[in-house]
């Protein structure tokens, strides 16, 4: 290999020159505005996690693994992982590839900064090496790979579903650009190197086609039109990046480390949740995931629409998706870089001004004093009042000392005001349920609504009382022998309710308590795909009329499970579900305390 | 040809139970007061809740009885027992002697101008529902403002008002203001619509439907109160008084025009029959049925049936039922089941 | 002036005509099924405060229509949803409280 | 407004009024709000008109004030009221007439709670026997002292020295009628003209050349309401009503009100001015206010005689804008000279109500 051209530089370097740098300005730029926007305390956090090996390590590991293996996207479909790695990994390792050339062949080009990606152009194959070989070879080998992941991604725009994910998010024009730049790039790449690979030699993919071009065309006219190309598509492609979702790339290698280093959203504009909505590859996961989208209806709400909006500051639009979205959490479990939907959305929702002030109706509540477990029961299970009936039947066969904390209403946890973003006002609901709570000198709180249960685990704090969910606790109870149950012959299948599922990643526990006094059937969707009920408090603005076909494909998920009635544990799940079921839809402790013996 | 059979009044009940006397053989003499068929019905507007025209309706009954000997213009005279049926006079000089009579003598648009508190009759733009329908078939009202601001509708004028000497609900004036309210609003789309009621009594198929259109798509107001007081204002406006019972506060709004619900009361005019024929008058002024439940249609005379809301306020699909029935049961009377 | 010992009295005649119902009219803009309220109150019936302040969404909703001052009302609104869940019309009862609190100025 | 309308209603409260021998009583506040008014109604009944009315100083409070301000139970009221009927029978006449509105409503209650409840009647026969061995026949005719001017209307107006009409723009004057309200909200039909729209007063106006304005508020209660204006603490609601009404017929710029209660023509007339102290405004033009009389003074002033003479001194809203459109001539200099020609002094002027 030796240089071919003695300047080492031809003009059709400038486009990419100048996207290279545009680039790499503007995410620089990008980086220092993130960091300037975080507080300090976090920025401290950040730069000390860089200096922990064991953190690095783990970045730099995960971002091999997020950024250019896909891992997540492999585990939920092997074609789009595919389609992602081999673009993704392929492009990287031509770079590398590309590097080792330069190193190898020619060390003095190695700072210019063009040489690697246009290596073939300036080199001429004096002789044929093994090592050169290898690297040919092994260069139109990835080459191959990311054309066959393009191939891929073109024939995902006519056959989605075969790649796991039905819907996308509708491209914006740059977004379309940026995509035919990209596909452009490499198959311009190919054929400007088959042009040049009788001077500068090439592997299976090139030396063919060089052969096959000069029978007809002749290679020198189209030798340097080519590279022309090749470099002007490299050149829009950066260039239209940072406003595209491919900023996906470079803000995902900062959303690893940042999240590594413990990092939390906490504006749903700046600093660290700006990386995050950047960081979305507008892969369409969450359109399918969001429950809101049965019939293709609220398309538009979904997270990845958040997302774009939030990047273009569109005000109304970012209101609007912020309140409607029922805050199950599901499009945040199944992202694959981990945008955090429901917590943007409560953060947006927090930037709201209210002129009617919250003032706290301050409950003359008391509550009856010295038992060891407190009951709350929550709005909704008033609404369900079977649920704390069974709960306390359950107890009392249990022997259990304990009173109720809410028996006549009248208290919420403050979660409904919490996920409507009026953060100030729910802790004002909360210090007072704490006042309370501490007062009565229970050591245990048992709450049998997730979303209350939610609320507690997180947003309370109440030292020396234990905050436990009815479903562990009935659990112990006959794990201690306290309660005997005996299995029925009826089948349920198990909702996961978001707040308890995703939200507190309670999966087991209730299938487990399920399973002890009845047959169990598992949704096509569950767990953490588990499909919302539509009844959720989480939505600010979905009416009543909206969330029916919601419930209604909720519950065709667990009608695949063709069980004889369904199991929820949570009240505003079953009230909603009840609406629409055409079998029964009971509580768990329902379930539990028909089957004591 | 069988016997002969008289049918009272020439509305839907007549209409309906015309045709079927008819096709079950019957010689039949359908006599009306006024000069034309179709009674109330012919004229309104458009029926509830399917907003058919009752032109058509009408149109397709009085089609059906083309066969049925009509008398228009004309009234009983007088009706007296005989050779076990009816000798009958009519006002026209024919006379009849008929094996069974029905009377389907309907009801009267209670008289607004009762309600002096109203004004109608005295006020420029105080109508009533018949007076709106009379507009939307076309007639001209100088009451009715070229484009009104704002329309408001009085409930039970006339219906459910011991001072009325009614204490009957009519039953279709609740839904007939709102169908008219929506027809204004469809009509007057920047006027504000108020519906002054106690009580909305929506009971029929689809009607609290329209309650609901009238709400959410129409922005109809609801006021729940009776309007106690209407006044003219210097500008020509009416000055409408109520208290809005919800908060518990007196009202009042200003408004361009005010459509009086008025109600069903029963129809005065049957009474020289009621008197020959010994009938009964039920405790609300309306003919007395055998009794209220299975034998409605039935007046304790032999030969002698009632259908329609000459025993109380019934909806045209309620008319329409009870005259098919009494159709049927004088088949069966004079069959002698 | 000269002291009567007496006073006209406020009226508490409520005279559409004057009253501003803007409040209103922007609310079912933004909560179109606030229009669907047939005043049957079971949400105030339901509600976690009412016992407290009074609060009834029925009541916010003739009130802002009748001119009355309906902030005590939602100042004292949790959100905690039981008369969304139990509103026959299914009114949006939450978002036209929250929409509320940011309308009035 | 259709005025045919208000033709039929009429001719549907129409009431017998015979047209002689009437046995007349007073009102208990009207001699001393208006004293005059009463004197005008024996002296144009009497003199003008020629017909026999009789009075009787024996005729003591019919109880109706007392009885709306639940101070003394309606068999009590009815006692009294069987009293005066027994006055009336001794005297040897059959038709009765009250000059007061709530006599009137009084005495017509009192008959029809009879007609329906006859042992009530009996009962009280009895009591009144007890108490003063008296026996009674009941009237057979009862109509209020307005009822009979609105009978005479047109012998009035035949008789007219000046009509109710602008002499400067010979439009006719601009009048509110306004009826008390027991004269018809309780039996309707014992009204001319009903309770809606009463015709008693606007009658009158029409005969004497005036046109009767219709205002919103025309229902209103003038504002006494007994219980409102007895009880100092309800006062301001008193106050309040009679605001209303201005505030309603303001728009119509009325010249005159006239009225057929004794109590509405003192609150019209006396409220004015507690209203422009209170709030500095004044109904009437130039800084007066709407100048309030009784039929009887109108008829007074249509028939002639001096202003004085009619009392119309004693008005707290100066009447002297009405005198000047009705072409009336009157001496401001003898406005406060008595019967005997003294000086009777002069009121003290208030600050925000011109009263000449």
């Amino acid at each position: 290999m030796i240089d071919r051209i003695p300047s080492g530089f031809h003009p059709f370097v400038i486009p990419f020159l100048i996207g290279m740098a545009f680039v790499l300005l503007y995410c620089f730029g990008a980086m220092i505005r993130v960091l300037y926007e975080l507080s300090w305390q976090d920025r401290k956090k950040f730069f000390l996690s860089l200096l922990n090996p064991k953190i690095l390590l783990k970045d730099i590991k995960d971002i091999f693994l997020n950024c250019l293996i896909h891992v997540p996207l492999w585990k939920r479909n092997k074609l789009f992982g595919y389609m992602h790695s081999s673009i993704a990994f392929g492009w990287f390792m031509i770079i590398l590839l590309g590097h080792i050339e330069v190193l190898l062949f020619v060390p003095g080009r190695i700072n210019l900064f063009y040489y690697p990606i246009f290596f073939n152009y300036f080199v001429a194959e004096d002789d044929v090496t093994l090592r050169g070989s290898l690297l040919f070879f092994l260069m139109d080998f990835f080459l191959l790979m990311i054309m066959s992941g393009i191939a891929l991604a073109m024939a995902r725009r006519v056959k989605n579903y075969m790649f796991g994910v039905k819907r996308m998010a509708r491209p914006t024009f740059l977004n379309v650009v940026g995509l035919y730049s990209l596909w452009a790039i490499f198959p311009l790449r190919w054929l400007a190197e088959s042009f040049t690979a009788h001077i500068s030699g090439g592997s299976f993919l090139t030396i063919p086609a060089n052969w096959l071009f000069r029978q007809f065309l002749g290679n020198e006219l189209y030798m340097l039109p080519t590279w022309w190309a090749y470099s002007i598509a490299l050149c829009v492609f950066m260039c239209v990046l940072p406003f595209t979702r491919y900023m996906h790339i470079p803000a995902e290698m900062l959303l690893i480390p940042m999240r590594n280093a413990g990092l939390k959203v906490r504006s749903s504009r700046k600093g660290f949740a700006r990386v995050e909505f950047f960081s979305c590859p507008n892969c369409g996961v969450c359109i399918d995931a969001c429950p809101m989208t049965v019939d293709n209806g609220n398309v538009k709400d979904c997270t990845v629409y958040l997302t774009r909006q939030l990047r273009r500051g569109n005000e109304e639009r970012i209101q609007e998706i912020s309140d409607k979205c029922l805050l199950c959490g599901k499009c945040e479990a199944l992202c694959q870089v981990g945008v955090e939907g429901p917590g943007l959305r409560i953060l947006e929702r927090a930037r709201r001004d209210y002129t009617v002030p919250f003032n706290y109706p301050a409950a003359d509540k008391s509550v009856d004093k010295n038992h060891k477990v407190l009951y709350f029961a929550g709005c909704m299970t008033h609404l369900t009042p079977s649920i704390g009936r069974n709960i306390t039947e359950l107890l009392r066969k249990a022997n259990i000392d304990f009173t109720w904390l809410d028996q006549q209403g009248g208290l919420c946890c403050g979660r409904p005001m919490f996920t409507a973003g009026r953060i100030a006002e729910a802790k004002a609901i909360v210090a007072n349920m704490e006042k309370l709570i501490l007062e009565s000198g229970c050591d245990t709180l048992l709450v049998s609504c997730p979303i209350c249960y939610k609320m507690f685990r997180e947003q309370y704090n109440l030292p020396g009382v234990e905050i436990v969910n009815y479903i562990p606790f009935i659990n112990n109870l006959i794990n201690t022998g306290r309660i005997k149950v005996e299995k029925s012959d009826i089948c349920y299948v198990y909702h996961d309710p978001c707040e308890l599922g995703r939200g507190c990643g309670m999966y087991d526990e209730p299938r487990k308590l399920l399973g002890r006094s009845a047959g169990i059937a598992e949704a096509q969707q569950n767990r953490e795909e588990s499909i919302c009920c539509g009844g959720s408090l989480g939505s600010l603005s979905l009416d009543f009329a909206q969330r029916e076909n919601m419930t209604k494909a909720a519950l065709d998920n667990l009608y695949t499970s063709n069980a004889d009635a369904i199991a929820t544990a949570c009240p505003l799940c079953q009230a909603t579900f009840a609406r629409y079921a055409d079998r029964p839809v009971k509580d768990i402790a329902e379930i539990v305390n028909q089957q004591v013996i | 040809m069988k016997e002969n059979v008289v049918i009272i009044g020439g509305g839907v009940a007549g209409l309906e139970a015309a045709k079927n006397l008819h096709r079950l053989g019957y010689q039949t003499f359908l006599v009306e007061k006024n000069k034309k068929l179709g009674g109330h019905v012919a004229t309104w507007h458009k029926l509830f809740p399917d907003m058919a025209s009752t032109k058509a309706i009408i149109k397709e009954m009085v089609e059906d009885i083309k066969d049925v000997t009509v008398f228009l213009d004309t009234q009983v005279k007088t009706i007296e027992s005989a050779h076990g049926g009816y000798q009958i006079a009519f006002s026209n000089g024919v006379n009849v002697h008929a094996k069974a009579v029905l009377v389907a003598s309907g009801f009267e648009l209670f008289e607004a101008a009762k309600k002096e508190e109203y004004g109608y009759g005295i006020y420029d733009h105080v109508i009533t529902n018949a007076d709106l329908e009379a507009w939307m078939n076309g007639n001209k009202d100088k009451r009715i403002p070229a484009s009104p601001k704002a329309i408001g509708f009085v409930h039970c004028v006339g219906s459910r008002d011991l001072k009325a000497g009614n204490s009957q609900c009519s039953k279709v004036c609740c839904m007939t203001a709102i169908k008219q309210a929506i027809e204004m609003k469809e009509r007057f789309p920047n006027a504000e619509v108020y519906c002054f009621y106690m009580d909305l009594r929506l009971f029929g198929k689809k009607y609290e439907d329209f309650y609901i259109n009238a709400q959410r798509d129409f922005g109809i107001h609801f006021v729940r109160g009776r309007v106690s007081e209407v006044s003219e204002t210097i500008d020509g406006h009416l000055q409408v008084k109520a208290e809005d019972t919800l908060i518990g506060r007196p009202l009042k709004v200003q408004l361009d025009m005010l459509v009086l619900m008025a109600g069903m009361v029963a129809n005065n005019q049957i009474k020289p029959i009621v008197e020959q024929a010994k009938l009964e008058i039920d405790s609300d002024g309306f003919l007395k049925s055998s009794d209220n439940i299975t034998h409605i249609i039935e007046s304790g005379r032999d030969g002698i049936f009632y259908a329609g809301a000459c025993t109380g306020t019934k909806t045209v699909p309620e008319t329409v039922a009870e005259a098919r029935a009494a159709a049927l049961a004088i088949h069966d009377y004079i069959s002698g089941l | 002036m000269i002291d009567f010992g007496f006073t006209l009295s406020k009226s508490s005649t409520v005279d559409l005509n004057k009253v501003d119902r803007s409040r209103y009219d922007q609310l079912v803009k933004l909560v179109p099924t606030a229009r669907m309220c047939m005043n049957c109150g079971s949400c105030g019936a339901t509600c976690t405060v009412s016992e407290y302040k009074g609060m009834s969404v029925r009541k916010v909703l003739t009130g802002i229509q009748r001119g009355e001052d309906v902030r005590p009302m939602l100042s004292s609104c949790m959100l905690c949803g039981k008369c969304t869940m139990v509103c026959p019309r299914g009114i949006n009862t939450r978002n036209l409280v929250l929409t509320l609190c940011k309308i009035y100025d | 407004m259709i005025y045919e309308g208000k033709q039929k209603i009429w001719s549907d409260y129409q009431k017998e009024i015979p047209d002689d021998h009437w046995y007349y009583v007073r009102s208990c506040i009207r001699q001393n709000f208006f004293p005059a008014s009463e004197r005008m109604f024996t002296e144009i009944t009497q003199k003008v008109l020629g017909k026999d009315v009789y009075e009787t100083p024996y005729h003591t409070t019919c109880g109706g004030i007392a009885y709306h301000c639940d101070t003394i139970p309606q068999e009590t009221v009815m006692t009294i009221v069987a009293r005066q009927f027994a006055l009336m029978t001794e005297a040897g006449y059959e038709n009765y007439c009250p000059s007061c509105i709530t006599s009137f409503g009084n005495y017509a209650e009192t008959l029809e709670t009879w007609r329906e409840f006859p042992e009530l009647e009996a009962k009280i026969r009895e009591n009144l026997w007890k108490a003063c061995k008296r026996e009674f026949n009941k009237p057979k005719y009862l109509a209020h002292s307005s009822d009979l001017i609105y009978h005479w209307r047109e012998e009035i107006r035949k008789r007219a020295k000046h009509l109710l009409i602008n002499q400067e723009t010979g439009e006719p004057l601009r009048i509110v009628e306004h009826i008390g309200c027991h004269y018809s909200k309780m039996f309707p039909h014992k009204g001319v003209g009903g309770a809606e729209y009463p015709y008693v007063l606007a009658g009158m106006v029409e005969s004497w050349g005036g046109q009767v304005i219709d205002y919103p508020e025309r229902r209103h209660c003038c504002g006494y309401g007994f219980r409102q204006y007895h009880a100092k603490a309800n006062r301001g609601y008193s106050l309040s009503n009679t605001h209303k009404k201005f505030e309603s017929m303001e728009p119509y710029k009325p010249d005159a009100i006239i009225t057929n209660c004794p109590g509405c023509p003192y609150f019209l007339d006396r409220w004015q001015y507690v209203i422009a102290e209170q709030t500095g405004k004044t109904y009437g033009e130039n800084g007066y206010g709407i100048p309030v009389f009784t039929y009887e003074e109108i008829a007074g002033l249509v028939l002639g005689y001096d202003p004085w003479d009619l009392g119309l001194q004693l008005h707290q809203v100066a009447v002297e804008p009405l005198l000047k459109k009705m072409g009336v001539e009157y001496d401001p200099k003898a406005k406060y000279l008595g019967l005997n020609k003294e000086d009777i002094m002069r009121p003290e002027m208030p600050n925000s109500i011109k009263c000449c």
